[in-house]
């Protein structure tokens, strides 16, 4: 391994170190707030040196695939963490709960992601899920108080499991048919594969789609999604919500196409019965969802149905991979703003989470409504949002293949979306309850600025978006 | 430049409203008149610098040169998407009404709005602008996004200030607009695609998507996303349930902006996009659609008089003057056109004053139940004299601006389908039977003499002869609005004329 | 690896058996601890999978993904096993089917 | 001067702006003079044309502008010129004179005095532009001007929720023709490419042969506008009603002028007419049909005001009569004699009403004749010249059109036995009366007595009931000339005879009670008759089971909004589907997992080709 390589590999070794660094701290002295710079700093310098490693981008190992787009998902992956980061700081209760731990399973997650999103390779694959998911699982539980955290994480444990275990077997699979382990090595051999024994090859990717599904949370691997959400604390649950289930996508994206599984067309129907399922389903599970949590946790099961239109029209380069880039970042911003405004509001306080704590949330609190409300219209992809530029990329795909069948459940499932995102921000503009809610506490400027900066941000990529379109392009 | 700044002026000008409630309950409402003038005064200054000949002459559509101003830059340069601005006589017609709308209403919010009035002003500029985009946008990118963002106020302004059952009245405007948008954008994207795929070049600008060729089959489907778009904006019929709730919800300033602008953006749509974008799939469409317009004007005249409430008859009066627009628009030929946007204008001065006079009789009664009126005359003349003359012209009493408007409709139907002009024809009677219900449940009959009631004062009164001068103007000499709109007419006709001889 | 040669389609046989059995588990078995069991019994016969498979191409990858597969089922259940302890202290009750507080 | 001629109408129409402005703030003496005043002048400037017109019988245009322009459609608004302009414009300024200076008495407490004369100026300026207007459209316009007006003054007394349901009755009836009317504009212009009434003429004459069906459908739609305004059979129902207005609205609107405007148009179209035989046929059997139907209602009533209106009907169904056998001219002549006469008799009548109370029942009037002298002889010159005796003005007017209906081919013996029925019930009527409100008993004691406001209209008009009939009007250039040959001297004698026949009738009924009825009216049958009679022939007990309530049943059933139920539906459907996904959600893990073996299985599936 060489110098250019370790440079290429800086992020991933900045976490490691970071890790490292709050192990030993918290064996030297246990400090939170310490423990908290620390993270911080290592998520910033990790930050840095995506920026860095893009002048060295090269395959590290057959392992990792450092290009210049993985590096952008994990600067994202890493920024989500940040916020994250920000947003624990104040949550969950913090008299007695010893946080160092904490802040070192946020650490050790982000690395899994970000090996995650390298990967280019089974076993990278199975490592960074795993630490990724494993981390998560302790995070999850980790508020001492309260039984939902415990139950989340426990289904989330064992789900996520069996979800390893069939993706795992459905690898072993192909590599009893293609004798490869690496993504590129499949797709090399899977075509001669496919001729000698399609039913080894169909099968493994089955197996491996489905393992890469329970994490998207696609119908019908989506039921674990609304529990979890709900009992995990509120950053965890936005964590959860951008950091795992987006690097989970990029591995699968990149997975399909090095593997060139869009050559396999009953692929492309199960994967395009699956999308439907999630858009409308999903949609619809969140319709008439009072706490508000559960009812984004449907909504991202919609929004990976969304996502899955604009794999299903990855045929190579081009617009697609792009528009995998712009969703998945409008969608990772759109949720991290949501998550912040209901860290902040709710608290980690299960009654809060209800919509209708939310009640006047205009006139208690102007910054943090703006938040949820410009947040909401990018779910619902209204224009000047980050989600309606999304939105439009995957309507114009879906146009340009003529998915028609795909693109009829996208407006249906937006139609009926509307409803809901609505239904939120109506109850932010009540009136009449402004007093019997009471006051949402002292102003607090780190949750304002982290809320105004993700509200820019949405507003930017949606108002102006050739930058980032020009940059998206470049990758 | 011009046209960016109009909608500058009214977004900044609407932050300013916010900010400016910090200084008083009462300043809000002041800046919001300030800007929207400011905003007049600015086009009238514009326009008076602007050599009178243009106006005059006939643009071809897909010239933008030959409009009266247009505008464009390079905004999103990946998918061909620009900023792309331009005016022509019936743009800036609407634009004009909005802006005479917008100062109506902000006068109709006066005292109407008692609560975070800084918002409300906001909330209404803000819309103005978006309306005003929609009036002037000519790249689809834009107009779809002005389609779209100019909800999100008019959504707030019902929400929050609305009535009794505002929640349930903003959400079904809400989903109904927006999901009749969903399927223009999908529309909007295909119609790019083909020309994408027809000429390599990715654009959404109006100019070039005019003489996209289309398979037939496509070309009336992605019609039909557009023409349900801009027909439930209409509001036209089945697709109207939306509008008597919104309205009656309403605030009045936001019945005012909703009735007096807002539908016309379905009709402006439906004159500059449906149909000349697609202009062989909408004449094979139009029979049905006239047909949808002469159900809409009897239907919507129907329900108006069984209604009890003030504002939902006017609401209802709405989906039945609207009708006419959509069988002006599908007749398709200079006379029913001409008529279209008279309606237009006409229909936007007369229901907006029908919202106010409502708005003041239920800032006075706290009711808008026709049946707890009843004698108001006596209490209020003046309002009753003013809403005699509005009822007259929504019936369409020839002098005022509404009967220019549905004779010229009727007649140019006339010469399209005869058995059809009969049918929209009883929209006459059955027009004039609601509307006088209305004057008769409300300003006549017993009067309550122990009511006290205010009058209205100098500034309602004001706000109502601008419109009421407008509508005798409209009604005794519409040259002036029928010249500005008629080189656009005869350019639309040309053009349609041309593209279909060529398909043919 | 003379002598002894069992059909690579016989392996996958068997630990797609083994699969199908700790999915029935997981499917039909209440009590947290023999969820994890039967957790570890799909990871297993996706290991042996990976084994046979190995030895099928000749590679020694398949043992090395064995290896991953070893150290990350220790660690899911080191996990689990932990979150176990909170469970039953808490719920005091093994019964997953008792874990439905979340609902809707 | 001739330029000036817009003034005529301009007038009365600032007058009227004027006064609705100023209301509250004008004394009732500026209100009297500005309305009677702008009036006034009209008429005096009326009469100026009208003797610069007979020194010069040239008709003319005049364009004041083009009122809009689409296309090759350019209505202007132009006044076009001739002699039956003229003859309306007078009645319109003369009568209309009269009355307003009648009204100012008569309304003199009233608390809305300017809103009275704001209504009424408005009517005169919307009635002159419709007798003044070139083209029909402007004409459609003074047209529908008229009608607001009346339906603005027959609910004048608002407060009163009678009064609004007659104003809306009268105005919604009207509409209907009206529609009917606009179709055939529509038609007009599509077809013939103007609205210009002497273009029309000429491009009618060239384009159609006589018999042809367009202009039999344009004559026909132009008729229905005309029924509806003159209140005609079928929609003649509003009249009646519309008495609820004041009296002296009464007499201007539904009597002298607005009614008759049907006549005029007409008249004004009848180069249309001549074009479409068939359609003349109908226009004169819809007036005698309408003229016999309401002199029988007439006999029954008991309301002073509603027996005037229904002898209004029926006189208009005169003039039908006289328009649908070609003699134009006996029309308009007995319009302008009508106007006189009608007008006096509503005026008299204003003055009873006046005086007494209010009241309506002739039954509850009688003896009045020696208490209100000058209204008894002025009611008296009145019925006699609605009674058409001879040397009355009525006489001559109606004795034109008898004859010239006589002499029409094929039908017109039957017209004429028609419309001799009609004198005859006429002449009872109107002496029935006379004999009951000023001979007999007092019963009710008049409180006031006519001013000189009154007086004096009332005495004038007196004069022209009596004399109109000497007044040629020039309207001989206007319409082609109706053949001037006599028929039998027989003939002329029975309807000289009949009316006089009537006039004894009346008397020995309901004066010298020789002739008596008593035991015919109380017959079963005959009891049945005059109910039905009385109720206007059970046209609008038909008319409200046909029309009014299956439409308020409609709007009733529809209220609800049907096609909202559609989108509830939608709702429904996604609300259960909600409900039924969020079951499944049962927070039990062993589910959750069956539902990934699902997927997994159906991915299998797929994949492996199973599916």
């Amino acid at each position: 391994m060489n110098a250019s390589q370790m440079q290429a590999l800086l992020p991933v070794l900045i976490l490691s170190l970071t890790a490292v660094v709050l192990m030993i701290q918290a064996s030297i002295k246990r400090d939170q707030k310490l423990a908290w710079i620390i993270s911080a700093l290592g998520f910033l310098c990790t930050l840095w040196a995506t920026g860095y490693a893009r002048e060295f981008a090269q395959p590290v190992t057959i392992l990792l695939q450092v290009d210049s787009w993985s590096l952008f998902f994990s600067a994202l992956v890493v920024f989500a963490a940040l916020v994250t980061l920000v947003l624990s700081r104040k949550s969950f209760s913090p008299e007695g709960e010893r946080k160092e731990e904490y802040y070192l399973l946020l650490v050790l997650s982000v690395l899994g992601a970000v090996v995650l999103i390298q990967s280019s390779h089974m076993v990278s694959l199975l490592l960074g899920m795993e630490l990724m998911g494993v981390a998560l699982y302790a995070m999850i539980a980790f508020p001492e108080k309260g039984l939902l955290p415990l139950e989340a994480a426990i289904k989330y444990l064992v789900l996520s499991a069996c979800a390893s275990a069939i993706l795992l077997f459905g690898f072993a699979l192909l590599y009893a048919a293609t004798g490869q382990l690496s993504y590129v090595g499949i797709g090399q051999q899977a075509a001669t594969a496919y001729l000698s024994n399609p039913l080894l090859v169909m099968a493994g990717t089955a197996m491996v789609i489905s393992g890469l599904a329970f994490k998207l949370s696609v119908v019908p691997f989506h039921m674990w999604t609304p529990d979890v959400y709900q009992g995990a604390p509120t950053p965890v649950t936005g964590f959860l919500a951008t950091v795992s289930k987006g690097a989970v996508f990029v591995a699968l994206t990149r997975f399909y196409m090095d593997a060139q599984l869009y050559q396999y067309q009953p692929l492309i129907t199960a994967l395009s019965i699956i999308a439907v399922a999630s858009m409308l389903i999903g949609n619809l599970l969140a319709l008439r969802q009072e706490d508000i949590k559960r009812l984004l946790a449907y909504s991202s099961i919609a929004h990976f149905g969304y996502l899955l239109v604009v794999l299903i029209t990855l045929t190579g380069t081009g617009m697609a991979s792009d528009a995998v880039t712009f969703y998945l970042a409008a969608y990772i911003l759109t949720s991290l703003a949501a998550f912040a405004v209901i860290a902040r509001v709710a608290g980690e306080d299960q009654h809060k989470t209800q919509i209708a704590a939310f009640e006047g949330l205009f006139w208690r609190d102007k910054i943090q409504a703006t938040a949820l409300t410009v947040a909401m219209l990018s779910f619902a992809g209204i224009p000047l949002t980050a989600g309606f530029m999304a939105k439009f990329y995957v309507v114009s795909l879906a146009i340009q293949g003529s998915y028609w069948f795909l693109l009829s459940a996208l407006v249906i499932g937006s139609a009926i979306a509307i409803y809901y995102y609505l239904r939120i921000i109506f109850s932010m503009s009540k009136t009449s309850v402004i007093d019997s809610v009471g006051d949402i506490g002292v102003q607090d400027y780190s949750a304002n600025l982290t809320a105004l900066l993700l509200t820019a941000l949405i507003l930017m990529l949606g108002s102006w978006p050739q930058p980032f379109i020009t940059f998206a392009g470049g990758l | 430049m011009l046209m960016i700044n109009l909608i500058l002026i009214l977004i900044v000008g609407g932050f300013a409203a916010l900010i400016s409630e910090r200084f008083g309950q009462n300043i809000p409402r002041k800046v919001a008149l300030a800007v929207v003038m400011l905003d007049l005064v600015y086009l009238l200054l514009s326009l008076s610098v602007m050599p009178e000949l243009e106006l005059l002459q006939a643009p071809q559509p897909s010239d933008p040169q030959s409009w009266l101003m247009h505008y464009s830059r390079e905004w999103i340069p990946a998918f061909g998407i620009k900023i792309e601005l331009a005016v022509d006589g019936l743009s800036l017609l609407m634009v004009f009404l909005t802006l005479i709308l917008g100062a109506v209403a902000v006068s109709a919010s006066w005292t109407d709005v008692q609560v975070r009035r800084g918002f409300f002003e906001a909330n209404l500029l803000w819309t103005l602008a978006g309306v005003l985009g929609v009036f002037m946008a000519m790249d689809l990118f834009l107009f779809f996004l002005f389609w779209e963002v100019m909800l999100i106020p008019m959504y707030f302004m019902i929400a929050i200030w609305g009535h009794e059952n505002r929640g349930y009245a903003a959400m079904k405007f809400f989903i109904f607009t927006q999901v009749s948008g969903l399927l223009m954008l999908v529309s909007i994207l295909a119609l790019v695609a083909v020309h994408q795929s027809n000429t390599g070049v990715w654009t959404f600008s109006y100019f070039d998507l005019l003489n996209t060729q289309i398979a037939e089959q496509t070309a009336f489907w992605l019609m039909l996303g557009f023409f349900i778009a801009f027909v439930v904006k209409l509001p036209g019929f089945p697709f109207h349930t939306w509008l008597p709730d919104a309205h009656t919800q309403a605030p009045t300033a936001g019945s005012v902006i909703l009735a007096g602008v807002l539908l016309k953006t379905g009709a402006y749509g439906l004159i500059r996009f449906a149909v000349p974008l697609f202009p062989q799939a909408s004449i094979e469409f139009a029979p049905i659609a006239l047909w949808l317009g002469a159900a809409g004007v009897v239907y919507g005249a129907v329900l108006a008089f069984g209604q009890t409430d003030f504002k939902r008859l006017i609401a209802y009066s709405s989906v039945s003057h609207m009708g006419f627009v959509l069988l002006g628009v599908y007749a398709w030929n200079a006379l029913a056109l001409q008529g279209a946007v008279m309606q237009m204008v006409a229909h936007g001065f007369s229901t907006a004053a029908l919202f106010m006079i409502a708005g003041s009789l239920q800032e006075r009664l706290h009711t808008r139940d026709m049946r707890e009126m009843g004698g108001l005359w006596q209490n209020m003349p003046r309002m009753g004299a003013v809403a005699m003359f509005f009822v007259v012209a929504s019936l369409g009493l020839p002098g005022l601006g509404n009967f220019v408007a549905e004779f010229l409709i009727l007649l140019g139907l006339f010469q399209v389908d005869r058995w059809l002009t009969v049918i929209a024809s009883l929209g006459l009677i059955t027009g004039a039977a609601y509307s006088l219900l209305l004057m008769q449940r409300s300003f006549q009959g017993e009067p309550d003499e122990t009511r006290q009631l205010t009058d209205f004062g100098s500034r309602e009164m004001l706000t109502m002869a601008v419109m009421m001068i407008a509508l005798i103007g409209l009604g005794l000499y519409p040259q002036p609005v029928l010249d500005i709109a008629r080189p656009v007419v005869e350019g639309l006709l040309n053009f349609s004329a041309t593209v279909t001889g060529e398909l043919l | 690896m003379e002598g002894l040669n069992i059909p690579l389609n016989h392996i996958l046989l068997v630990s797609s058996l083994l699969f199908a059995i700790g999915l029935l588990g997981l499917m039909i078995r209440r009590n947290i601890i023999f969820i994890l069991m039967s957790l570890e019994v799909m990871l297993n016969s996706a290991a042996l999978a990976f084994v046979a498979a190995g030895a099928h191409w000749g590679q020694p990858d398949g043992q090395i993904v064995f290896m991953f597969i070893l150290s990350v089922a220790a660690a899911e259940v080191a996990v689990g096993l932990g979150l176990v302890l909170q469970v039953q202290r808490r719920f005091k009750s093994l019964d997953m089917d008792n874990a439905d507080r979340m609902r809707g | 001067m001739r330029e000036l001629i817009g003034l005529i109408a301009f007038i009365p129409l600032l007058s009227s702006v004027a006064l609705i402005l100023g209301a509250g703030r004008l004394s009732r003496i500026v209100i009297g003079c500005l309305g009677v005043g702008s009036v006034g002048v009209a008429a005096l400037l009326t009469a100026a044309m009208g003797l610069d017109f007979l020194a010069n019988p040239e008709p003319f245009q005049v364009t004041l502008w083009t009122w809009m322009q689409v296309a090759d459609f350019a209505p202007g608004v132009a006044i076009y010129f001739d002699g039956l302009t003229l003859v309306m414009m007078s009645v319109i300024t003369g009568v209309g004179f009269l009355i307003h200076l009648f009204s100012t008495e008569f309304m003199e407490d009233d608390i809305s005095y300017a809103r009275y004369f704001a209504y009424l100026n408005m009517f005169v300026a919307a009635m002159l532009i419709l007798v003044m207007a070139d083209n029909l459209l402007l004409l459609y316009l003074g047209w529908e001007g008229v009608g607001v007006c009346s339906y603005l003054l027959v609910g004048f007394w608002y407060q009163n929720s009678a009064n609004g349901y007659a104003a809306r009755k009268a105005f919604i009836v009207t509409r209907i023709g009206d529609t009917a009317m606009a179709l055939g504009l529509f038609l007009l212009f599509t077809e013939l490419g103007t609205l210009d009434i002497q273009a029309l003429g000429v491009a009618a004459n060239a384009k159609w042969q006589v018999g042809d069906n367009m202009p039999l459908l344009a004559c026909m739609l132009i008729l229905g506008g005309a029924v509806g305004k003159s209140a005609q059979l079928p929609l003649h129902t509003w009249l009646p009603d519309a008495m609820a207005g004041p009296t002296p609205v009464s007499a201007l609107i539904h009597a002298a002028t607005m009614v008759t405007a049907g006549v005029y148009l007409i008249a004004r179209t009848h180069e249309l007419y001549l074009l479409a035989p068939i359609a003349m046929i109908a226009v004169a059997l819809v007036g005698l049909t309408t003229s016999l139907m309401a002199a029988f209602t007439a006999l029954t009533q008991r309301d002073i005001k509603r027996i005037l209106a229904y002898s209004t009907i029926s006189q208009i169904g005169y003039m039908f009569l006289a328009l649908g056998v070609g003699a134009w001219s006996a029309g308009i002549f007995h319009l302008m004699t009508h106007a006189f006469f009608k007008a006096l008799l509503f005026l008299s009548s204003g003055a009873i009403i006046h005086c007494l109370h209010h009241e309506h029942d002739i039954f509850k009037m009688g003896g009045l004749r020696s208490r209100m002298p000058v209204t008894f002889w002025s009611f008296m010159i009145g019925s006699a010249a609605l009674a058409a005796l001879p040397m009355t003005s009525g006489f001559f007017s109606k004795d034109q059109i008898l004859l010239q209906a006589y002499q029409m081919h094929g039908i017109g013996p039957w017209l004429w036995l028609g419309g001799l029925v009609g004198a005859l019930l006429t002449a009872i009527y109107s002496f029935r009366l006379v004999f009951v409100v000023f001979f007999g008993q007092a019963n009710t004691e008049p409180d006031k007595h006519t001013g000189w406001r009154m007086a004096v209209p009332l005495s004038l008009l007196c004069v022209l009931a009596l004399l109109g009939g000497w007044i040629i009007i020039p309207v001989a250039e206007v319409f082609p000339v109706a053949s001037d040959h006599h028929p039998a001297f027989w003939v002329e004698a029975v309807s000289i005879a009949v009316p006089l026949i009537g006039v004894a009738i009346a008397y020995l009924v309901f004066y010298s009670r020789q002739l008596r009825l008593e035991g015919l009216v109380k017959a079963p049958l005959m009891q049945k008759i005059q109910h039905f009679w009385f109720s206007g022939w059970g046209i609008d007990w038909l008319y409200d089971r046909v029309f009014v309530k299956p439409y308020y049943g409609l709007a009733r059933v529809l209220k609800s909004e049907p096609v909202d139920a559609l989108y509830n539906l939608i709702v429904r459907v996604n609300q259960s589907l909600n409900h039924w996904l969020s079951e499944g959600q049962s927070g039990q893990m062993r589910r959750y997992i069956a539902s990934m073996v699902f997927g997994l299985i159906v991915l299998l599936a797929i994949l492996v080709g199973v599916l």
